[in-house]
C-alpha cells in the first residue's frame, strides 16, 4: 500500500514504515505503512488470520515474547524508535498497556491485580488510592467495592475484563492496546466495555483489534482493514488494505476488498 | 518351604560321590557372616569340579542361619560358635538331624585405626569397660588416662550373629550383653570401613577380615592376665591368643546328606578344609583338630555308603 | 404405521447375532486385574497388621514412641523408636533443603526461560537423575561425598565416616527431579494468559516467574514437595549405605544414625527367627513407616486435587 | 515532551536483580546437572578397570576380587525383571483398561481403586519388601526366589503401568471409539483393536520406565534373600538369584578396595542398562508425540 | 408438538413417538414425535443446543454409550422397538451406520479403515472386493486407489471424510447417520459431500445434522426444525418445532418460530 491516505491531521502516537513481521521464515505480514492518532480511537479489522493481532503485539513489544517471530521495518513512537537498540521493552509495555481478548485477572484478590503493576514498579504507598481510581475510570468501582479482597476469578465474565482494564490503567499507560476485548464477553458486558472505551479515549490512545465490524463501527473513529493475500509462491501474508476515517470506511470504502468485506462478501 | 533343590535329587544315582562323576543340583549354605568367606572359597573351589552343583551361601548371621536350617530351608549351616540348646530343640523339633564339622579357627580380631598409635594392647578389662552395657566411654582417655583424647567410635557384629555373642560372652561376661549405641552390622566389611574410616574407631570381627584389610588397620594385642598376645595363625593354633580364639564349624543337615550333591560337596570341604582356609586367610585346624575331622568325615563316609 | 406387509427392510431382526460371552469373560479379567492393586494394599495391610499388634503386646505404645533408646536387638532390649524417626526427619530436612531450591530453581528456569530445545535436552536429563539407581547414589554417598566433605570440612565439622550429611545432600539430589518435573508440569499448566498480562503491565520475567507462576502454580508445586519428601522418608539404600546403623537420638548431621527404613534393611537381611519379638519389631516400625508415607500421600493427593480445580 | 518520551522508553538502571535471578536458576539446573556428570565420570572412573568381559563373563568370587564378575547378577536381573514384565504388564494395563473404559466413576468402588492406586505409588519400597516376605516368601512359600523378587517388584510397580497406560488410554481420542461403535463394534472389538493400539507408545513408555525402575530396585530384595552368594544363572521361577543392585550393594560393603572398583564396574553396567531402557522410553514418547 | 403434520406419504424407517432425552436429571429433549421416511434425505435443523445431535443419537442408541443419558418414549425401526429388552446395540449401530462432525478416520491404512467394519463381523475374504466398492460409491476411489496402503490421516479434511463415509457404507447399512458431516470442511469438500449424499440417498436413508440452512435446502427433501424454549423452571429442553418436506419449510414454514429462524430473525 502506498503512504497513509489520511491527511496529516495529527501528531502520530505510533508511525509504522514497511512493517513486516516474521515467524520464522514465514512473513505473517507484510509492508505496513499507517500512523496512529493519539487520544482515539483506532480499529483495526479485517479476516481471520490477517495478521491483526500480530500487528498490535508490534506495538508493545508482545511479540519479544514469542521465540521465533521477528521484526522488519520501523516502528516509531512519538520520535523514538519503538525497536532501537537501547529500548528496553520492559518500560515500553509499561507505557503501552495491553487488554485481551480472554480476560486473565491473576489468581489474587481484586486489590492485588490492581496493585500489581504499581508495586512491580515499586510503589509501596498509595496503593489504596491508585486501585480505587483505576476501579473508578473502568466503570468498575461500584460493582466490587464491597469484593476488594475476594479473588477476582470470582467475577463475571464482563466484570473480569473491565478489571484487566483497569489493571492497565493503573500503572498509568499512554496507550491502551486491546485485542478482541470482547470477544468473550456477552453483548450486556459487550456495551459496558465499549462504553467504557468511549470514556477512556478522552485520555487515551486506544489501538484496538476486532472481528465484529459493528463494533469497529460503533466505537472506532480510524479503521484499518487487512486482508491476507496469496503471493506468488503460494504463501499467505497480512496486507494492509485501507486505512481511514472509520465512517469513510464504512461508508464509501475506496478499495473494492474492503467494500467486499463489508458486505459479507469477501472473507 | 523351598526345600533347596530337592527336586534333582531323584535324578542322581544312589551312592554317586566320586568327583569323577557329573552331579547336579543345588547346596544352599546359610548362617555365619565370618565363616561365609569360607564356605564361598569352598563353593569357588568346588565348582572348578563340579560345575552344575550350584552352592549358594547366605549370610544371616549364625543365629538367623540356624533358624533357617531347622526350619528345614537350608542343607548346611554356617556357625561361628557351637549350636546353643535352644537351637538343638527347634531342629529336634523339625525332625532335622545334623553333623557339626569344626572346619577352622578363628582368631577374633579387635581393630583401631591405622594412624592409632597409642592402643597397641588392650586388656579384657579395658575391652570391657568400653563395651559393656550401659557404658559411656565415648573418649579414648576415658578408657585409660594415658591416652590421649580422641571420641571413641565403636563398630561390632550385629545382634544375630556368632561373632558377637561370643565376644559379649567372653569379654562382658554374658552372652548377647553389650551397649548398644555403637553401629552394628551383620556384615563384619561394615565395621572394617568404619574403623579405617575414623580416627578414633574401634572394632571387632574375624581374623580373615583384618588379613584382607591388614594395610589399612592396625590389630591390637590383647592382654587376658598372662601378658599382651596378638592374633595370629600361630597363637590360634597353639591357644594363646586368650580370651579371642575359637574354632568354626559347618552343620551339614543329615537328610541333605543323602544328596550327592551335598554330599560330595561336604566331602570336599573337609578334605580340603587347609587349603580352603588358606585361600580364604583363616587359620587352619590344629593337629588335633584335624585328626578329630578326619574322624567325622570317616563316619560321615560310613553312613553315606550304608 | 399402518402396512407391514411392504416393508423393504429389516432382513433380520436385530436381535443379537451371537452370543457375547467372550465381552463378560473380558470384564471378569479386567475387574481381577484392577483388583490387583486393591489385594496389594490388602496385602500390606495384612503383612504389617498382626506382628504389629502383636509386637504391641509385648512392648507398649508408650514405651515405644516415648522413649529414646533403639536396640530391639539387644539384651536387654530397648524399644524407643523416636532415634529411628529423628534420624529419618533430619536426613529428609536434609534433602529436603537440597532439593527444594534446586528443583524449584530448575522448574522455573525450564518452564520461565528455557528454549524449547534446552527443556527438550534437560527434561530426560533430569529424568535420568531420576532412573539412577538408589544403591548407586549410596555408593556415591560413601565413597564421595562423604570423603570429600572430610578433605574439605573445616577440622570440627568433618563428618564420620558414615554420617548423616551426605546421606542427605546425595537423597536431595536424588528427588531434585521429582520437585523439578512435577512443579514445571505446574507451571507450565499456568495459562499463558496470565504471563502475557502480566508482561503487559511491565513485568520482567523474574516478576512474571515470582510472582505470577509461582502463586499460580503453588499448590502443584507443593504437592511435588510433599511427594519428593516422602520419597525421602521411604529411601532405602542410601541410608543404609551410607549413615551407619547406629540409632542414636542426635541431631548432629555429622554423626552415624539409622533410619526406619534402615533400621527395615538391617535387621531384615539379617533374618529374624519368624516367631521373635525381634522379627515382629521391623513389621512394627514397616506399619510406622507405612503410616507416616500414607498421611505424606493423603496431604499430596489433596494438595494435587485443589491445584486441578484452579484452572479446570 | 518529546525529549522525556524519550527518555522514558529507555532502560534506566541495569537489571542486576534479573540478572541475577535468571543465574541463580540456570546454576540450579547446572548444579543438578553436573551432580550427575560427577558421578557418571566417577563411576566410570573407578570402574575402568574393571570395565571389560569379565564383569559379564565371571562369577562372583570373593577370594580372587580380580577374577570376580557379575554373571550371575546380570543374568538374574534379566530374569527377574523378565519375570516382573511378564507379570506387571498384563496386570497393569488390563487393570488400566478396565479404569479407563469400563469403571463408572460414580461408584466409590472405583473411586478407591483409583484411590489406593495413588496411595500405592507412593509408599516406600522396603514395605513392599515387607509385604513381599510376610506374604509371598513366607506366606506362598515360595521362598526366596525368582518369582517372589518378580511378584514383589511387579506389586511395586504396578501402580507406575497403570498410571502411565490410563494416560495414554485417555489420550486416544473419543472419537475413534465413537466411529468404531457406529460401525457396529463390541466395546472389547473398540478397545482391542483401536484404543490399544493406539495407546501402545504411551503405554510403552510407562512400561519401560516402571521395569527401569524395578531393575534398579534393591531395598525390597534385601529382605527377600538377595544378599546371597549366588555363582550360577537362575534355570527357573523357583531357582535362587541375585540381582546386580543387590550384587553392587554386597561388593560395596567389601572392604577391599578391588571390590569398589568392581562395584563401580558393576554400577556401570547398571546405569548401561536402565540408561539404555530409559532412551528408548524417551525416544517412542517423543517418536509417537504428534498423532492427531 | 401435535403428530406430524405430514400426510402419511410413506412407510416410515424410524418412528419417534413422544422421545425424550435425559442427560442425568436434565431433559434435553422433549416430547418429539416424527417419521423419516426410506431412501431419502432429512435434514434436522435448528439454533445450538436444541437436541439435533441428541435425537441422531437416539436412532442408532449411540446415547447409550453416554454414562448418565437415558431415553423416554418409544422409537420404532420399521416395525421392531430400536430399546426393546431383546435388541442388540450393537447390531442396531451396524444397520444404522453413523458419520461424525470432525472425520474420524482411524489411524491406519486407507484399505484397513474400510476393511474394519467388515472384519469386525467376521469376515475374511472378499475384502478387497468390499473395500473398492465402498470407495466407488463414496467416490473416492479414483482419489486413493494408488494409496490403500497409506495412513488415513495423511488424506484431506474432505477426502477423509468421504472415507469415513465409505467406511459406514462397507458394513452395508440400510441407513446413515449424519452430524454436521460438512461442518469441518472447505467449499469445495463440502460440495462434493453433497453430491454424494444426494447419490447415495437412492439406495440409503439418511438423516442429516446441519446447522448450515443453505444446506439442509440444497440436499434435504424433508426437514425437521427444532429449537430450545425454556419451560416454567426456566429449564431450556430441545423440542421439534415443524417437520415438512423441505420445500414448504423453507418456502412457506407453518410456525412463526421457524419463519424466525429461516429469515434470521431468530436463534
Ligand atoms: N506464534 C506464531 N508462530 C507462527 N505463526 C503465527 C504465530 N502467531 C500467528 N501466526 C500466524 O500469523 C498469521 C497472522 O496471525 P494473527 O494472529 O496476527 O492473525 P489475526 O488477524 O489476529 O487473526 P484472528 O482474527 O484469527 O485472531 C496467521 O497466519 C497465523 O497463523
Ligand atoms: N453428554 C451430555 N451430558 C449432558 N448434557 C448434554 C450432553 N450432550 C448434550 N447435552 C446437552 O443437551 C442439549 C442438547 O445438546 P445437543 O448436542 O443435542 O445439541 P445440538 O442441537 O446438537 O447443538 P449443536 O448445534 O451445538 O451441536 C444441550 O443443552 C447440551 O448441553
Ligand atoms: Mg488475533
Ligand atoms: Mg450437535
Ligand atoms: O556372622 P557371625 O559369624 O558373627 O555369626
Amino acid at each position: 500500500m502506498a503512504p497513509s491516505q489520511l491527511p496529516d491531521l495529527f501528531d502520530p502516537v505510533f508511525t509504522l514504515q514497511d512493517l513486516s513481521v516474521f515467524y520464522g521464515d514465514y512473513e505473517a505480514v507484510r509492508g505496513v505503512n499507517m500512523r496512529i492518532a493519539p487520544q482515539e480511537i483506532t480499529a483495526l479489522i479485517g479476516p481471520s488470520g490477517c495478521g491483526k493481532s500480530t500487528v498490535l503485539r508490534c506495538l508493545n513489544r508482545m511479540n519479544d515474547l514469542i521465540l521465533d517471530a521477528r521484526v522488519a521495518g520501523k516502528v516509531t513512537y512519538y520520535t523514538e524508535d519503538l525497536y532501537g537498540e537501547s529500548v528496553d521493552p520492559i518500560e515500553v509495555r509499561r507505557r503501552i498497556g495491553m487488554v485481551f481478548q480472554k480476560p486473565n485477572p491473576f489468581p489474587k484478590s481484586v486489590f492485588d491485580n490492581i496493585a500489581y503493576g504499581p508495586r512491580i514498579n515499586g510503589q509501596r504507598r498509595g496503593l489504596d488510592e491508585i486501585v480505587e481510581e483505576a476501579l473508578h475510570r473502568a466503570a468498575l468501582w461500584d460493582e466490587v467495592k464491597d469484593k476488594l479482597k475476594q479473588n477476582a476469578l470470582a467475577l463475571s465474565g464482563g466484570q473480569q475484563q473491565r478489571l484487566c482494564i483497569a489493571r492497565a490503567i493503573a500503572v498509568k499507560p499512554d496507550v491502551i492496546l486491546m485485542d478482541e476485548p470482547c470477544s468473550a464477553l456477552d453483548p450486556i458486558a459487550t456495551t459496558k466495555i465499549e462504553d467504557l472505551m468511549q470514556v477512556l479515549s478522552r485520555d487515551y490512545t486506544i489501538v484496538i483489534v476486532t472481528h465484529n465490524m459493528q463494533q469497529a463501527a460503533r466505537v472506532s473513529e480510524r479503521t484499518a482493514f487487512f486482508t491476507a493475500e496469496v503471493d506468488e509462491r503460494g504463501e499467505r501474508h497480512g496486507r494492509l488494505v485501507e486505512f481511514d476515517s472509520t465512517a469513510r470506511i464504512f461508508s464509501n470504502p475506496a478499495d473494492k476488498r474492503t467494500e467486499g468485506y463489508i458486505t459479507g462478501r469477501f472473507g | 518351604a523351598c526345600g533347596g533343590g530337592n527336586q534333582t535329587a531323584a535324578e542322581q544315582e544312589p551312592g554317586a560321590s566320586q568327583p569323577a562323576k557329573e552331579l547336579a543340583g543345588d547346596v544352599k549354605v546359610d548362617g555365619s557372616s565370618t565363616v561365609a568367606p569360607l564356605s564361598t572359597a569352598a563353593a569357588e573351589l568346588f565348582a572348578e569340579q563340579q560345575a552344575k552343583v550350584r552352592v549358594t551361601v547366605g549370610t544371616s548371621g549364625t543365629g538367623g542361619g540356624f533358624e533357617k536350617f531347622c526350619n528345614g530351608e537350608t542343607d548346611i549351616s554356617n556357625a561361628s560358635r557351637p549350636i546353643k540348646d535352644e537351637e538343638k530343640a527347634a531342629c529336634q523339633a523339625k525332625n532335622i538331624a545334623y553333623e557339626e564339622f569344626s572346619v577352622a579357627n578363628d582368631a577374633l580380631t579387635v581393630v583401631v585405626h591405622k594412624e592409632n598409635t597409642w592402643a597397641n594392647c588392650l586388656t579384657v578389662e579395658q575391652l570391657k569397660k568400653m563395651w559393656e552395657p550401659g557404658s559411656k566411654v565415648n573418649n579414648w582417655n576415658q578408657v585409660d588416662a594415658k591416652f590421649p583424647s580422641e571420641p571413641l567410635k565403636l563398630f561390632g557384629a550385629g545382634t544375630d550373629s556368632g561373632t558377637f555373642d561370643y565376644f559379649t560372652d567372653v569379654i562382658n561376661g554374658e552372652e548377647g550383653k553389650s551397649r548398644t549405641d555403637y553401629s552394628p552390622s551383620e556384615d563384619d566389611n561394615v565395621t572394617v570401613q568404619g574403623v579405617a574410616g575414623s580416627k578414633g574407631g574401634l572394632g571387632y570381627f574375624g581374623f580373615s577380615y583384618f588379613e584382607e584389610n591388614a594395610g589399612k588397620l592396625k590389630a591390637v594385642q590383647v592382654d587376658s592376665g598372662d601378658g599382651c598376645v596378638g592374633p595370629s595363625v600361630q597363637s590360634a593354633q597353639d591357644g594363646t591368643y586368650k580370651p579371642l580364639s575359637r574354632p568354626l564349624f559347618i552343620y551339614p543337615k543329615a537328610a541333605s546328606l543323602k544328596r550327592p550333591e551335598v554330599l560330595a560337596f561336604v566331602e570336599y570341604y573337609v578334605a580340603n578344609h587347609k587349603q580352603i582356609a588358606e585361600d580364604a586367610k583363616f587359620i587352619p585346624l590344629n593337629a588335633q583338630q584335624e585328626t578329630e575331622l578326619q574322624g567325622d568325615l570317616a563316619k560321615l563316609k560310613t553312613q553315606a555308603g550304608g | 404405521m399402518s402396512t407391514t406387509g411392504t416393508e423393504p427392510s429389516p432382513a433380520s431382526p436385530l436381535e443379537r447375532a451371537r452370543s457375547r460371552y467372550g465381552e463378560r469373560a473380558v470384564q471378569v479379567v479386567l475387574v481381577a486385574a484392577a483388583l490387583v492393586s486393591v489385594a496389594t494394599t490388602a496385602g500390606i495391610v495384612i503383612s504389617l497388621v498382626p506382628p504389629t499388634a502383636e509386637f504391641f503386646e509385648s512392648v507398649s505404645v508408650a514405651e515405644f514412641f516415648t522413649t529414646t533408646v533403639w536396640a530391639p536387638l539387644f539384651e536387654p532390649p530397648a524399644y524407643g523408636v523416636l532415634p529411628l524417626v529423628t534420624a529419618t526427619f533430619l536426613i529428609t530436612l536434609i534433602a529436603v533443603v537440597v532439593a527444594i531450591p534446586l528443583g524449584l530453581g530448575a522448574a522455573l528456569y525450564l518452564s520461565e526461560y528455557a528454549h524449547a530445545r534446552t527443556r527438550k535436552v534437560f527434561k530426560p536429563i533430569l529424568e535420568v537423575l531420576a532412573g539412577v539407581p538408589t544403591v548407586v547414589y549410596g555408593f556415591f554417598a560413601l565413597r564421595f561425598v562423604t570423603p570429600a566433605l572430610q578433605t574439605y570440612l573445616p577440622a570440627g565439622l568433618q563428618p564420620d565416616i558414615f554420617n548423616a550429611i551426605s546421606a542427605g545432600l546425595v537423597m536431595g539430589v536424588m528427588i531434585v527431579p521429582t520437585v523439578a518435573s512435577l512443579s514445571e508440569d505446574a507451571m507450565s499448566a499456568v495459562p499463558q494468559g496470565l504471563r502475557d498480562g502480566a508482561y503487559a503491565l511491565g513485568s520482567s520475567t523474574r516478576l512474571v516467574a515470582v510472582r505470577v507462576v509461582l502463586p499460580a502454580a503453588l499448590s502443584g508445586v507443593v504437592a511435588s514437595f510433599v511427594l519428593a519428601i516422602s520419597r525421602a522418608i521411604g529411601e532405602t539404600m542410601i541410608v543404609a549405605i551410607a549413615s551407619g546403623n547406629k540409632p542414636a537420638l542426635s541431631f548432629n548431621p555429622l554423626d552415624a544414625m539409622q533410619t526406619m527404613t534402615g533400621f527395615i534393611a538391617q535387621a531384615g537381611s539379617g533374618d529374624l527367627p519368624t516367631a521373635s519379638l525381634d522379627y515382629k519389631t521391623i513389621f512394627a516400625v514397616g506399619a510406622l513407616l507405612f503410616l507416616i508415607t500414607f498421611a505424606m500421600n493423603f496431604v499430596s493427593a489433596r494438595l494435587v486435587r485443589k491445584f486441578r480445580e484452579v484452572y479446570e | 515532551m518529546t525529549a522525556t518520551q524519550r527518555r522514558l522508553l529507555v532502560r534506566r538502571r541495569v537489571p542486576w536483580g534479573d540478572i541475577a535471578f535468571k543465574l541463580v536458576l540456570r546454576l540450579c539446573l547446572a548444579v543438578a546437572v553436573a551432580f550427575l556428570v560427577t558421578l557418571l565420570v566417577y563411576v566410570v572412573y573407578k570402574g575402568w578397570s574393571r570395565l571389560d568381559p569379565r564383569l559379564w563373563e565371571n562369577f562372583p568370587s570373593i577370594r580372587r576380587p580380580e577374577r570376580a564378575g557379575a554373571k550371575s547378577a546380570l543374568f538374574g536381573s534379566l530374569w527377574v525383571i523378565g519375570m516382573t514384565a511378564v507379570f506387571c504388564l498384563p496386570v497393569g494395563i488390563l487393570g488400566a483398561i478396565y479404569l479407563e473404559e469400563y469403571a463408572d466413576h460414580r461408584r466409590w468402588y472405583n473411586r478407591l481403586i483409583e484411590l489406593n492406586i495413588a496411595n500405592l505409588a507412593a509408599i516406600p519400597s522396603i514395605v513392599y519388601g515387607i509385604l513381599g516376605l510376610g506374604v509371598i516368601a513366607r506366606g506362598f512359600g515360595f521362598g526366596t526366589t525368582v518369582i517372589t523378587a518378580s511378584i514383589t517388584l511387579s506389586l511395586l510397580v504396578l501402580p507406575i503401568v497403570i498410571i502411565a497406560s490410563r494416560e495414554a488410554i485417555r489420550a486416544v481420542p473419543g472419537e475413534i471409539r465413537n466411529a468404531s461403535y457406529g460401525l457396529g463394534a463390541t466395546k472389547w472389538q473398540t478397545i482391542w483393536r483401536q484404543v490399544l493400539p493406539s495407546a501402545i507408545p504411551g503405554m510403552a513408555t510407562g512400561s519401560i520406565l516402571a521395569l527401569s525402575r524395578a531393575a534398579g530396585e534393591a531395598a525390597p530384595l534385601l529382605l527377600l534373600g538377595g544378599l546371597t552368594y549366588v555363582a550360577y544363572i537362575p534355570d527357573g521361577l523357583l531357582s535362587g538369584y541375585t540381582v546386580l543392585p543387590i550384587q553392587i550393594y554386597g561388593w560395596i560393603s567389601q572392604s577391599r578396595e578391588s571390590f569398589h572398583d568392581l562395584s563401580s564396574a558393576a554400577i556401570v553396567l547398571l546405569l548401561i542398562v536402565i540408561i539404555a531402557m530409559n532412551s528408548v522410553a524417551i525416544y517412542v514418547r517423543n517418536r509417537s508425540q504428534k498423532r492427531w
